[in-house]
Formats: structure tokens, C-alpha cells, sequence
């Protein structure tokens, strides 16, 4: 058992500290970007596609950077400590992941240059009104027409819809709504006709839409994966994506974390800093405390993330996100506490911390949801 | 010992009840009932509403419009206003700076100022913490320096909720920076905000709305007559305002509206086939926070029961509704958070109103789109009017003698 | 609304304290008599008697003291700061309550005179192995026989059954094993033959015994109340039971949390007072909110404790003892911690305290249990 | 970064498992699984087995008994003799005082002591604590005054765990009133427990054992040769000692060891017709601690892993496992506790045999009697050691740097 980082995995962490830090250091330089019509900094894009980090999931031989886990919860990591803006997850996490374990070797050849050169951006239309956390609840309905299929229904939550130039959508192929089975994935045109989106400003600054599908037509071809069987390509997927928003998350708390002990260093209040309080300090313990058990849950999320036995990897996975989620959820409040008034305003980065971790509590499914996931996989003991 | 309502109290619980349900429009109760805020106006309409019937100021000396209600009265007044979700009195005006002008104020200021405070003619903003000066106040460095008949006002205050539309402003400065201790030497000052010299610059909240902002004073000059009570002598007004501040402090009344909206809520939000109100998990936690209110609830009773026995002694049990009761509504704000899940993810500009036919954008919960912004908002009433951690100091010191 | 004593209330307070105070300020006292083969004070049994306390819950005419829930909560609180070992709540509160409330009038004249003399000692034969906190659950059965009934089975922690010298026994008379109808109650002498029990101290100090009866005859005079209708009754008394209880627990949790706030204001490390340290001082001041909180709903408890609407005294008292148990845990937990070593000690105070409040939590039913009752009531919101 | 246990690792791991099962008795393991305590016998039979393999000191040095393990195999190590419920070596003289002689002591008491320690030949208690000594350890007030060839200790020691059986004791005890500081002029001396003047007074806990004593000396002659280190620098062998004292401390093993055997028994307690497994109420509870020990074990590994990589310089993470770990511990007593419900409330002292027959008494849960005296008696794993208020301003201090 090791936990150093590699020497190319600290020059990896190294160059993406670099290139984010010195985007998001200013507050203000974010909100402009927020306020653009994509939400993000396409230059920025530019540079993550330059450093590799697009290509990050692919494998060397297909021309991508054939980083693991491990590369991805680094690259995550300084994601949540810059609070980026970029859809990296999203097209990257969710789609790159999606393409690799799923798409043919023809779809593959063709999509993965496009994703790694920035030109191709992902989303992932599948969460449904209905559906919750419940990743095989779908309802919107593909059916086969000529040599393709059409495809109807309502995705809620796309989370970088309006932005990507393609996206996955699932849609039941057969079976009830909430099977499993009966699952496939589609790649469809954002400007194909039928699909209309209407973006939307999301809590923590990014951007999401709701996608409507009103018979739109795609060929044969944009089946990703096998018909069917798209259920099991998604908890993979799902898995890997929790294990990286459990990085993403440490990055914040981290930030976040520093922050506030550099806030309870310097603030006076009766004469005195406020990080002289015993009370304050003991709360800081406890927030390093709920920090450290984090990121240890966050290696265990990257190392079980594709563990081959399902159950165990369920449990693992779910016990980390529980972990995540109970850190985050007092990390965050705790931080906000302790800076007073000034944690409260749009103008300090805490506040901004704050928002992207609740947010991120409630991506791929809160500590309820996977306390009961925990409990069908018969708990975390033996995982 | 009778621990139940006398029927004097039921009746008049009753009396209030049908006031509310009655005179004060249902869009606007609705409205705080999803979580979002009433705007300046309909918070204006409905003290005005209340002002009419004599309503607006029970609180506030008989001769000048109070009523003689006992503590259990005033108790059943306010949670029946927070239970109905009714936008209550400007706060500003009618707990802090109207009692101070009735008990401090000259004959003349009382008969300008507190018609206009009740009836909400004037809107009121204060002008108390600082950047350097929030949970410890006395630390203030705004000063007013006596010029003629006027008092020149240079400074800056800051967390100053709603001075965007404020009219007046009741300023804690600064007239002797030589007194001896920091409470010393302080002035409680009203200032028109028409002044010129006054600056207000918003600050943005992380619930995205614009609630509170920082004032410049730069030269204002403030007729000498806007004193109120003696130079110098104006932290006496910021204590007995603080003090009159507490009442309804514990929010019983919010916290159970919120929870019996939660507990209709569940029930249309699909979980597994389901709704959530079918998950114990989640029954439970809406519980336990149901046992605690229920606890405060009582506590506040006892509290109120007690005061004229304790002749004016306050009960220790009173320290700890601020401290229990923002926890709580803090809580209540969790499991809604949690009850909108994901559909808490869109953020909706406060100040923009909704093109017609966009509705699907709140993805059918309309409610959901409060959510977020209300548990982030809200994790102020642990901070301000003395953050929790002062509180426990207080306690520590004054109910536990350490 | 009024939450003052009246000056008979203020009287009984203060005669119950002296009387309590006196015999148990002693620890070493307390010692002995829990060696003793009662296992309490047969003499301060005499004084109870004296001040009219074994009378309590039953009306002046019948020759009682005619207290109420709220005359009950004072002598509770007593019996919880004294850590009293007298069977107060097993004979007083459940015997005589089930007498009150169930027996007939011919019983009562019998009975109530030597219940408030001292001479009879009752206490409740009751709870299963199997039964839990389920109070509805009585496999023990009884079957007619000639002019009365047979007894046969087993109950396991029958608090003071030792010495009694009569036990209400519950027994299934008709249903199923969980029925809530079918329990009947049935008055029996501790002697009788079939009828065997073996004493065992408890780990609060007080006693106990499982009871066993072997074909144990009774005539159809035992009969306490209506055949078959025993549950409701069960259930009423145990209603007065949590409010007894939850009065109990916060004397001794009021107890517990001044001996602390001594303790911290007089014990002295790194050369100052170690309740200095800010951190204690605040956790004594969640102590102090927990008992504030516990005794609120204690006081609801004793109002609702006879409420006729049974789905609000349900929610209510279920409500209670939730708080009750919480609070209990919280500052019995607090409590030795602050104290350290000198906490873990039988020598001392707290310790005691702490066991006996860890044992209350488990009596007549735990948090999680109540939760689920408070559940199936619909909650506590409009209670 | 390889997140996985080595093949070695896991061969290592199978070794130590079949060496447990095979090697320590049954009924022993048994006993502790059920939360009772082993006798002083049973855990002397253990390390003799422990011994005779070579596997009751691994921590010390090579030359005297120890292996030259990998931090990673130290920690397998105990964490199987945790899950196994074997008892451990005795700490006292594994961890503690055996180390502090190998490191600091004169070749003779090498060749006689450790041999012994190692083998519990000589059962050692520790004479650290004293009445008003705990947390603040360097304030002890114990003298020791030479006298020609012997000390002559006077003072009272007190928490000292089963002094009631020990052979030797080793003390720290004043040999320099005047140090310009409270740790100078303390010294580390080993003291035959049999030598006139001592007395052991036991200390009943609230789990009705007798686990620990106070232990007075009255005029206790000790011969010089019994000094360990230097006179006046026993600090130096104290610190050495608490720091030993910290591998295991978080104590993975014996919590994965409680929630294994409370998911079995819960299937046994019957509840609604069913049994308490059926409850999601109370698996999610168990649930919950499984993820921050899950969290625990793997903070653990990264501290045991980074071990070398750091040069000897302990992790951030390291500090919080004390705390966490404690934490742990005492809550799977608390779910034990919950478990056993009313068949907890019965007393069985510990002391005495249960007599032929009367099995009954347990209500047909033996488990059960010890539900209650652990969760008592584990309110000691959060005092202990440093309490966890201590261990946070440590870590506050060092690792935050305030």
C-alpha cells in the first residue's frame, strides 16, 4: 500500500493547480465568466485541452492521457480548490467516461480527438423529474423508426446541457420505468430538431438545463453501447463520477479549511484574534477532523471506483459519498460560522465554497439515498 | 401549576387566528409560505393592514397605540403571525426604534416620529455593527462631532438590512472618543437618509439576494433635535433595544409552519415509486426536530408563564431560546433543502420576475427553487444579534456563574 | 397557563427533599443498603408511608393523598436527585396506579389502606423476553380452571419483583401473543405455590427479578379490571409511567449538572480552575439547555399524561421520552467526561447518576422505539 | 499510489489470522467477543503463546526479542489480535516499560528485566497518575530522596490499572524539587511491588469491576541500580513511553470486531415478531459507523504508509486517531448497549462464578450482562491517554498551528 503521489502525478497536480489557481484566484474575473452566455471560460477550455486533461480518461493508444483514478481525483481535486467553472466533469467525467466504457471502437475513434482537442463537449441528459437519485428511473422513451430510433421524453437537471454540442441521453428501450434492465444510451446532436434546452444559472455558479425531446430522430449509430443494457454502463459511470466529485469536494474543504484558519489567524474581535478562542479552535480540529476522514474516504473511493465485485464496490462507493457528504455538509456550515457576516457575502470565497459543496451533497444522490444503498449491499464492513 | 391554555388565552388565540386568515391576503401569506421573501411592499401593506385595527404595535406604550396584553398574549400575537406566515411588522420600526423613541424620545419626537414608525410612513434602517465592531458593538468607530445645531456624521456601518429602501436610519456614533470605557462616549442618532453624504452599496448575499448593505457617512450633517435620550449616553438605548429585540427570538412559529409545509411537501415528491413522506428515514428526522420544537415551545411557555412571577427577573431558561431556536430553524431549512434534492440545483435571480409560460424552469416545484437560497440564507441566524458562541459565553458567565 | 407551584406543592417538594436528602446524601449509606436482602431502607419505606407518599395517586375520599401528575413529578424529581433505592416507582407509580385505575371498588377498599401503610408492596410482573418495549406483548397466559384461573409462563426484568409481596401479573387470556386485546391482569400473593422468583441487583443499584409461574392458581377475584381489556389499561399506566420517569430523570439530571458545575469550578489543572477552559464552560451550557429542554417535556408530559385524545398522548408522552432519553445521554455522557477519572468512580456521585439515567433510557421503551410510536401517531407537530 | 494491500501484505495478514485462530483458545476469544474481560490468567497463557512464537514484541528491537517489521506489518499485526479478541500482550510491559528499558536502560537490566517483561514473568503496572496529576502529568507530586544506595519514594499514585496483580511497578517520581521547570528533576525508577511500604487500595468503577487502584508508598526503598536513565531525566523516558503508547490507538480492529458481532446478535433480539436486524432504524445506525470506521482505517493506513516516506516526521492525520478512535469505540458500545435493551438492566458481578444452573438470570442473553459495564466502562477510552479536550488542544497547537 502506497499513498505518495508519482513524480508525474505531482507534476500533474502541479500544472492543473497552475493553470486553475490562476484563473479563479480572482472572485471577480468568476462572476464575469458566470455571466457569459456559456458560463465558462472557453479559453480556459483551450488550456485544459492543451495540458491533456481532456483526453485525461482515454487510453494512451487511443490518443488519450490514460490517466486512472488516481489522475482523475488529482485533476479534481484542483477543480474544487479554484472552484472552476468548466464543464469538466460533466463532459469530461460523465460523457469521457460514458464514450470510453461504452462507445464502439468506431464511435470511439471518432469522438475521443474531438473531446480531447475541446471541439466535442458532453453532457449527460438522464436525470428525469421523477427519478430522484435513482439512476435507472427513466421514462422518456426511445422507439425504433426506419434504420434509427425516436426519441421522446423530458430530462430535468442536465448539468451543462445548454453548453455541450452533443449529448448522452438515456431513454427506455423496454421494461417498466424503474428497471434496470431496458436502458440505452443515445449520442444526439444538441441542435438536432426536437430537442429544445433553456439554460439555466445554477446555486453554485455553473450552469444546467432542463432538455425536452419531442420526437427527435437519430440513427442507428448513435446507440452508445448495447440496446438495452445501458443501466449497468450508467452505475459504472455513476461510480466513477462520485468517486470524482469526492475529490472535487476535498479540494473545497481543504480551500475552505485553510481559509478559515487563516480567517481565525487575523480577525480581531475585543482586542484579541478570534483564533484564540478555545471554542473556535476546537472547532477547527473537528472541521480537520471531518476533513482528513473525508479524503481518506475519497482514496477509498478512487481505489474501489472499479472494483470488479459489485456489491462491494456499491458499498464502498456509497460509504464514501455518506463521508463526503457528513464533511462537507459540517465543513461547510462550520467555515460560515466562524467567519461571521463576511462568510455570508458573495464577495469572499468561502460563501462560494460553501454553495458548491451543498450542491455537491446532493449530486448523485445524498446520505440518505446511499445510507439505504449501503444497507441493500448489506453495509460497508467487509467492503 | 396548570399547564394549559386558560380559555381567555384560547379565545384570544382564536381572535387573532381569524384576523390573519382574514385581513391579510392569501398570495402574500402563500408567498412566505414557499420560502420566498414578501417585498417592501407587501410587507408595507400588511403593518398598515394591522395598524388599522391596532395591531401593528401591541408592544409599544398604551397611549402610544400598544395594548395592555399580558406576556402570554404578546407570546400567542407573534406565533400566530409566523404560523400563518404573515410578513411580520417591520422589526426596525416596531421593536427597536419605536420603543426606544417612546421611553428615550422628547415629547416632539414622539409625536412626529412614532405615528409614522407604526404606520410605516417611515421605513427604518440601523445603523449599529461596523466592520471592526459586530458581535463586540462597543468597538464602534463612527463619529459624530457636534458642529452648531448639528452633529457632522462620519463613518461606516455595514450589515444594514434593507437601507436600499430605508427612509430613516437610527445610528449608534461616537461623541466622545476620550470617554473612559468604549461604552461610554456613544450617541443613538436618527439620521433622514435623504442626507446628503449618505452612500449605500449593497452587498451581495450568498442566497444571491440583496438584503443587507454597507452606509457610508461622509459629513452628513444631523440636526441636533434627532438625538435621542442624553449625549453620550446612547449605549443605554442599544441595551434596552437589544433587550426588547429578544422577544419572539425563539421563532417557535416559523419553525412549525416550516414543518407542517414539509410534511405536506413530502408528499408530492416522488422517491422510489413512492413519495418521500413514505421513507421512516425521513419521518423520523422531521421528528426529531418536531420533539425539540415541542421542547422550545414549552421552554418559551415557561418562560413567558414566569415573567410577572419573577417580576421582571429574567428566567434562566430565556437564554437558551436564541441559541435553540435558530438551530432549529436552521434545521428546518436542512430538510427542506434535502426534501428538494436535486431540484434545489437551478437558482432563480430574486429580483427578476418569471417570463409568463416559463414555469417548467422550477421543474414543477416551485417551492424547490427557495430551498437552496433559504438554508443559505439562514445560516445567518446563528451569527447576528450575537452569534451563538456569544451566547454561550453569556450563559457561561451570567445563568452558570463561571 | 401557569408553570408556579402552589404552596402545598412547595410543601410536599420540601418535605419529599428533606426526607430523600437525609437518608442518601451518604453514598456509603446508600452502599449498605443495597447489600441489604430488600435492597432499600424498610425503615425510610416507613416514613414514605409517614408523609403520605404510597397514597399519592389515589383520591382523598378512598383515603389517599390525591396527587396528581403534577404532585407525582415532585416526588419523582426527589426520588432522581436522592438516587433513591425505595420501590416508590414500582409499587407506587405501576402498582398503584393500576389499582387506581383498574381495580374494582371491593379491591380498592382491600387494597389502597395497605398500599398506603407500607405493609403491601406491589409491583408489575410484566414484560417477556420476547416483548421488548412492546407493551401489547404477552405470551405468559392464563386459563380458567373451576372459579378462578391458572397462570404459566415467564417475565423476565420485573423491577423490585423481589420483595413485593404481591405482583399484577399480565397474562394473555385471549389473541395472539402481540394482540393488544386478550391481556387480562391478575393480582397474585408472592407466595403462592408455582409461583418462583430469584432476586438480582440491577446496575443502577436497585433490584430486580424474573418471575416465573408454574401453574400458579388464583381465584376469579384477582381479576384487575376486565378480562381481556388489560392492554388499554397497560397503556394508560405506562403513559403515567414515562411522565414519572421523565420527572426522575431530570432530578437527577439537574443533580448530575450541578455536581458538574462544582466540580468545574473547584477542581484545578495546569494551575488554574478547569472550568476556565471555554470549551467546558460551553459544554456545560449545552448541559445546561439539554436539561432545560428535558424539563420542558417533562412538564408536557405531566399534562398530556392523562390526556384523553390518545393519538395526542401518545405523540406526546412518546415525545417526552425521546427528549428525556436524548438530554439523559448527552449530560450523563458529559457529565463524566468533564469530571475524568474521578467520574469513572462508584466513590463518587456522578457515576451513580449516570447509571441510573443510562437505565431510565431503557425503561418503558428507548428513543428509537418512541420514534417509531411518534411515527404511527402522526407526529408530535399538533400534539 | 497504490491503494492496495501488497501480496505480501496479504499473506502477511493470512499468517497472523491463522496464528490467532490456531494458537489462542477458543473460549478465551470467545469470552472477549461477549465484552467480558480475560482473567489475568488467560491473558498470561496468551502471551506465553504469543511469546514462544516469537510474536509478543515485534516493536522491539531485533536483539532482544523484536522483528524487523514494516509499520504496515506492525499494524496488520494488531489489528488481527483486535478482530481476533485475543487479548493483547499486557501493554505495560510490551509497550511501555519493556521499550523504555531497551532504549534507555543499563545492559543488566536489559539481560534480567526484558526476558521476563517479555515472557510476563513480571506483570508491570504504570505509577504515571496521581490524585492531582492526570492530564497535567509533569505537576505529579510523588518524592524520591536518595539514601545511599536506595531512594526512598513517599507520595500516592493513583488509576493504576491491576496494580492488585502486578509484580513490579515503574514510577515516576521527584528526585529534584528545585528544577527551574515541572518536567526536570523527574526520574524514572522500577519498583518491586512487593518491597514494605506500599499499599494498594482498589478503586471500584462504575462497571463494578476492579480494574484500577490507588497505590501508596510509604517510605519505599528502591535501590539506585533500579533508576532507568538518568536521575532528574525521566521525562525523556515518559515521553518515549506516551509516544509508544499511541500505535493501535485508534483501535480499528476491536470496533470492526464489535460491529461484526453486533450485526450477528441483533439478528438474535427478537423486535415486532421479528428480530432487531429487521430494523433499517437501527442497521442504518450501524451503517453509519461503519463509514467513519471504514474512514478511520483508512487514515490509519495513509499515517502507517507515509511512515517512511516522512522521515520519521509524524502525518497531520495521525493526531485525529486517538480521538476518532475513541469515538468509535465508545459509540459501538452505545449500539451494544441499545441492542440489549431491557436484558441490560440486570447486574452480574464480575467477581463471581455464576452458580450451576442459574443461567436463567441472563434471560438467555449472556452477551447482554456485559452491555452495560462496557458501555460504562469505555467512558474511559475518551479520558484516558490525554484526554480527547487534551488531544484537541493539541492539535490545535501543533498541527494548526494557533
Amino acid at each position: 500500500m502506497d499513498f505518495e503521489f508519482s513524480d508525474e502525478q505531482r507534476l500533474l497536480r502541479d500544472s492543473v493547480d497552475r493553470l486553475i489557481g490562476q484563473a479563479y484566484d480572482d472572485l471577480g474575473h468568476r462572476k464575469k465568466m458566470q455571466a457569459t452566455e456559456l458560463g465558462f471560460s472557453e479559453e480556459l477550455w483551450g488550456k485544459y485541452a492543451e495540458l491533456g486533461l481532456l483526453a485525461l480518461p482515454f487510453s494512451e493508444e487511443e490518443g488519450g492521457f490514460g490517466g486512472g483514478t488516481v489522475e482523475t481525483m488529482i485533476v479534481m481535486e484542483a477543480v474544487g480548490r479554484g472552484l472552476a467553472l468548466e464543464p469538466f466533469f460533466a463532459s469530461i467525467i460523465l460523457g469521457g467516461n460514458l464514450v470510453r466504457l461504452g462507445a464502439s471502437a468506431e464511435q470511439r475513434a471518432e469522438l475521443i480527438p474531438q473531446i480531447a482537442d475541446g471541439s466535442l463537449r458532453l453532457a449527460f441528459a438522464h436525470t428525469e423529474p421523477q427519478a430522484r437519485y435513482d439512476l435507472n428511473n427513466v421514462k422518456t422513451f426511445a422507439q425504433r423508426s426506419g434504420n434509427g430510433w425516436v426519441l421522446e421524453g423530458d430530462k430535468s437537471v442536465v448539468v451543462h446541457g445548454d453548453s455541450a454540442t452533443k449529448l448522452i441521453v438515456s431513454a427506455r428501450t423496454s421494461g417498466n420505468y424503474n428497471d434496470s434492465a431496458g436502458i440505452t444510451l443515445f449520442l444526439v446532436d444538441a441542435g438536432a430538431p426536437g430537442l429544445s434546452r433553456r439554460g439555466f444559472p445554477t446555486q453554485d455558479g455553473q450552469r444546467g438545463a432542463p432538455v425536452s425531446l419531442a420526437r427527435v430522430e437519430v440513427p442507428e449509430s448513435a446507440v452508445i453501447g448495447t440496446v438495452d443494457r445501458g443501466g449497468a454502463l450508467i452505475d459504472r459511470v455513476g461510480d466513477i463520477a462520485i468517486a470524482a466529485l469526492s475529490a472535487e469536494a476535498v479540494g473545497a474543504m481543504a480551500a475552505l479549511h485553510a481559509l478559515t484558519m487563516e480567517y481565525l489567524k487575523t480577525r480581531k474581535q475585543f482586542g484579541v484574534t478570534i483564533g484564540s478562542f478555545q471554542v473556535l479552535q476546537h472547532r477547527a480540529v473537528d472541521m480537520f477532523t471531518a476533513l482528513e476522514q473525508a479524503r481518506s474516504m475519497e482514496y477509498f473511493a478512487a481505489m474501489m471506483a472499479t472494483a470488479e465485485d459489485a456489491r462491494e464496490r456499491r458499498a464502498a462507493i456509497s460509504g464514501a459519498k455518506v463521508q463526503i457528504n457528513n464533511s462537507a455538509r459540517f465543513i461547510g456550515q462550520s467555515a460560515i460560522q466562524m467567519h461571521g457576516g463576511i462568510g455570508m457575502t458573495m464577495e469572499y470565497r468561502a460563501g462560494h465554497y460553501f454553495k458548491r459543496l451543498t450542491m455537491i451533497e446532493s449530486t448523485f444522490g445524498d446520505a440518505d439515498h446511499h445510507m439505504r444503498l449501503i444497507d441493500r449491499a448489506g453495509g460497508l464492513l467487509e467492503a | 401549576m396548570d399547564l394549559r391554555y386558560t380559555a381567555e388565552e384560547v379565545a384570544f388565540r382564536e381572535e387573532m387566528r381569524t384576523f390573519f386568515r382574514e385581513k391579510i391576503p392569501a398570495d402574500i401569506r402563500r408567498k412566505g409560505a414557499e420560502g420566498h421573501h414578501a417585498t417592501p411592499e407587501e410587507m408595507i401593506q400588511c403593518q398598515r393592514i394591522m395598524n388599522q385595527h391596532g395591531l401593528a404595535t401591541p408592544n409599544w406604550p398604551v397611549e402610544w397605540g400598544g395594548k395592555d396584553w399580558s406576556p402570554m398574549q404578546r407570546y400567542i400575537y407573534t406565533e400566530e403571525i409566523l404560523a400563518h406566515d404573515v410578513p411580520a411588522p417591520l422589526p426596525f420600526n416596531v421593536h427597536m426604534v419605536g420603543p426606544v423613541i417612546a421611553f428615550f424620545g422628547t415629547e416632539a419626537q414622539k409625536k412626529h416620529f412614532l405615528p409614522r414608525i407604526a404606520n410605516i410612513d417611515d421605513w427604518w434602517c440601523q445603523g449599529f455593527s461596523e466592520p471592526g465592531a459586530g458581535s463586540d458593538l462597543a468597538n464602534l468607530k463612527t463619529r459624530a462631532v457636534r458642529d452648531g445645531d448639528h452633529y457632522i456624521i462620519n463613518g461606516q456601518k455595514t450589515w444594514t438590512t434593507l437601507a436600499q429602501v430605508a427612509d430613516w436610519c437610527f445610528v449608534l456614533a461616537r461623541t466622545n472618543p476620550e470617554a473612559a470605557k468604549p461604552q461610554q462616549g456613544i450617541s443613538f442618532i436618527l439620521v433622514d437618509m435623504k442626507s446628503p453624504g449618505i452612500t449605500v452599496r449593497p452587498i451581495q448575499l450568498v442566497d444571491g439576494g440583496h438584503e443587507v448593505n454597507e452606509v457610508f457617512f461622509d459629513d452628513v450633517r444631523v440636526p441636533v433635535e434627532n438625538l435621542v435620550g442624553e449625549e453620550n449616553r446612547g449605549w443605554d438605548c442599544a441595551k434596552f433595544l437589544l433587550a426588547n429585540e429578544r422577544s419572539g427570538i425563539a421563532r417557535v412559529g416559523t419553525s412549525k409552519a416550516r414543518l407542517r409545509r414539509i410534511r405536506e411537501l413530502a408528499r408530492t415528491v416522488q422517491l422510489n415509486g413512492g413519495t418521500m413522506w413514505d421513507s421512516e428515514q425521513f419521518r423520523h428526522k422531521v421528528a426529531a426536530v418536531e420533539i425539540e420544537l415541542k421542547a422550545l415551545e414549552m421552554t418559551q411557555l415557561r418562560v413567558i408563564a414566569n415573567e410577572r412571577a419573577r417580576g421582571g427577573m429574567p428566567d434562566p431558561a430565556s437564554s437558551i431560546l436564541k441559541i435553540k431556536g435558530s438551530e432549529i430553524q436552521q434545521r428546518t431549512s436542512e430538510l427542506t433543502l434535502e426534501l428538494a434534492g436535486p431540484f434545489a440545483l437551478p437558482f432563480r435571480d430574486p429580483e427578476e420576475e418569471l417570463p409568463e409560460g416559463t414555469n417548467d424552469f422550477t421543474l414543477g416545484f416551485g417551492w424547490a427553487d427557495a430551498a437552496a437560497p433559504t438554508y443559505f440564507n439562514n445560516r445567518k441566524v446563528t451569527i447576528y444579534g450575537g452569534s451563538n458562541e456569544i451566547q454561550r459565553n453569556i450563559i457561561a458567565k451570567l445563568v452558570l456563574g463561571f
